[in-house]
């Protein structure tokens, strides 16, 4: 597993490439250096390039042992990780638990491979983007190779209108104004423990929606609180799956005392595709 | 840009049609059109065209002929959307790169905004990050603004109706492309089903290997040294 | 492209060089001099055009050669002083000044009232200076209404009657927008990084009406009287 080969086919990439000149010149601790990556997904799409192999060949679960390896090292240096990390972190502990055990008959949510699919998916259209963006940027480009009239003779008017200005101007200039009159002085407080809620919505960000039950909550609390807080961190993230459910965002579902606590989001009444005939 | 190595005389060699009397009213209005689109730096558009060549002229005809005849110059005539444009040629891109103006370099992350933008619009800004799986720092859609290569197209017609982001005809202009299908690469992504939001049902579903925590042939095992290795875990300077 | 005959081509064809057989490298260089003198913006001296030609090249026979494969179409090669520089050919310069206008930008404080009446419509005067916290001077009002773009709306049934102000359909086309509520919410201007994501909690921007035509309750409609007195309306002649 060497690094060489990986950095070949990832030509934007030099944000790690800088520091291999020197591999473990003296002993010290470690740090883990999270910032050249653009979260998670980008993270874990790195990861899987090192497998170098096709996407759609990659071990989902050697995928998932590197990732948590990553975050444990991080977590034992006492890093402060963003909180998108560690929510991937415990969605794919889950998703490790899930591929582990056959499929229950009566267990409707998702499977593993089904849920390993869609990761596989979202790191194969990501990828896809970025070798787009890498093409886009390398085509030629006006006013880099390839120039216009150096001394125009004249400007088409097509709509025949003497003032000229943007939708940006527009916006730009209304949104400064109204900052400059708001009185800014907000501060807003740094949460010690973040809600389900919260989690719930950083999960949709990175994996798309929870859309069947899922048993989420020991894996958000494993990975996403210091140890000390764990006792505050599932009583905030219960408080706010209840309110969820108040809100009808989100049923819940415990099958016996004790027995984990399964969640999905609560379906509305299906919305149609169509022009907005959901008034 | 073609690039058979022959070189071409000027405008046209005259065997091909020296015995052809074109109309002389096409090729009046060849020049014409000539004259206005070398006189503008940007794109002009085929109804503004027809609104300066005498009546009854086939735009897209006299275009046609037009860009044929530049067609090995120094300067070419490029379609932009539905506007055109004479632009250096793209193999004379060494001779010109000192004619550069300093581009204010984009970010990695505004480049991959952009290029979702281009290839999923039009797009809302969530499903932006869903691609991307990770918020959208503050500053990057404002930058992609900026450059006036997206713009906001409209409104998805779902619940909440989010604003919805596009490319722009500046955007087909700076990159060389005639239209948004020129995309590089667009036709095979859409095929893969790389440009939809939801898996599509024929996304081939892994197989997982029967045990799955078993490494195959062609893996080793990870080690701390790996990661390290990687520059995931980099040392710590001594001095800091 | 059609290909009913074969395309003539205008200007070159008097063969002096159907036979000849130019040297590929004068050919070439004559490309890039084009090239070079296209995107250049002033006229370019021999001397600067020797430094970029290939080694040994004739500068002043490619010039000569590129000036005579112009000579006769819409834009000619032109000496100006001891540089050269391409032109429209004199005979179409009625084509350019058709449209000498210049666009001029609006001013920041147009800008700004216009985004105003734009967001809170319909308003007067006094709430849009309330929002900006300045006098809006009456010539940003003109010229905006001279832009076509906001128009008097009606009057508001409040003492004193203030005339209320609104957007056009103009409007909506010179932005591109199909309606009013596709001008983007709090939300998404902080998304797009044009508002601070920290602003005060009771900070909120106004929906824009959906049906910009109509009145709202508290509106009463312009009558002539109202324009006349405003002088827009010339008072009729007493004697007509």
């Amino acid at each position: 597993m060497s690094t060489t080969a990986s950095k070949a086919d990832v030509p934007m990439e030099r944000l790690w490439s800088d520091e291999e000149e020197k591999p473990g010149i003296s002993e010290p601790s470690l740090v883990v250096d999270v910032d050249g990556f653009e979260g998670p997904l980008d993270l874990l799409l790195h990861l899987a390039r090192t497998q170098k192999v096709d996407l759609a060949r990659i071990s989902i679960g050697a995928l998932v042992d590197q990732y948590i390896l990553f975050i444990e090292q991080a977590r034992r240096m006492r890093l402060e990780l963003a909180a998108d990390y560690l929510v991937m972190a415990a969605w794919l502990a889950y998703l490790k638990s899930k591929l582990l055990i056959p499929k229950q008959p009566d267990d409707e949510g998702e499977s593993g491979e089904e849920m390993a699919a869609v990761l596989q998916f979202r790191l194969k259209r990501l990828e896809a983007m970025r070798d787009a963006a890498a093409r886009l940027v390398n085509r030629n480009r006006l006013g880099r190779d390839v120039f216009a009239r150096g001394m125009p003779e004249m400007v088409i008017i097509e709509k025949h209108n003497e003032y000229t200005a943007t939708l940006y101007d527009l916006l730009t200039a209304y949104a400064a104004q109204r900052q400059r009159q708001a009185v800014s002085t907000v501060q807003i407080a740094k949460r010690g423990v973040w809600s389900l809620k919260q989690a719930r919505e950083l999960l949709t960000r990175m994996i798309g929606e929870v859309r069947d039950w899922t048993a989420l909550d020991h894996f958000l609390l494993r990975w996403t609180t210091k140890p000390e807080q764990r006792a505050t961190a599932i009583a905030s993230s219960f408080a706010a799956s209840l309110e969820m459910v108040r809100d009808g965002t989100l049923e819940v579902r415990q099958d016996g005392a004790f027995s984990p606590i399964y969640l999905r989001e609560r379906r509305s009444d299906p919305i149609r595709t169509g022009e907005g005939a959901d008034e | 840009m073609n690039d058979t190595g022959a070189k071409i005389i000027p405008f046209d060699k005259e065997g091909d049609h020296g015995n052809v009397v074109f109309h002389t009213d096409i090729l009046e209005a060849v020049r014409m059109a000539e004259a206005i689109i070398f006189a503008s730096a940007s794109p002009v558009s085929e109804k503004a065209l027809a609104e300066r060549l005498p009546e009854g002229a086939q735009v897209r005809e006299v275009v046609l002929e037009l860009q044929r005849q530049y067609e090995r110059r120094g300067v070419n005539l490029v379609r932009v959307a539905d506007a055109w444009a004479f632009r250096t040629a793209g193999d004379l891109a060494f001779l010109m790169s000192r004619d550069a103006v300093q581009q204010k370099k984009l970010s990695r992350a505004a480049l991959e905004v952009l290029s979702i933008i281009a290839y999923h619009q039009p797009v809302t800004r969530a499903e932006i990050e869903e691609v991307r799986g990770v918020e959208t720092s503050k500053g990057t859609i404002d930058t992609l603004l900026e450059t006036g290569w997206i713009r906001m197209r409209g409104r998805r017609k779902t619940p909440g109706r989010p604003v919805t982001y596009g490319t722009t005809d500046v955007f087909l202009d700076h990159f060389g492309l005639e239209e948004l299908r020129d995309l590089p690469g667009i036709d095979e992504l859409k095929g893969a089903g790389l440009l939809s939001a939801r898996m599509p049902a024929n996304f081939a579903i892994p197989q997982p290997p029967v045990d799955h925590d078993a490494l195959t042939d062609d893996e080793d095992p990870l080690e701390d040294l790996d990661l390290e290795g990687l520059g995931l875990l980099t040392p710590r300077a001594m001095d800091d």
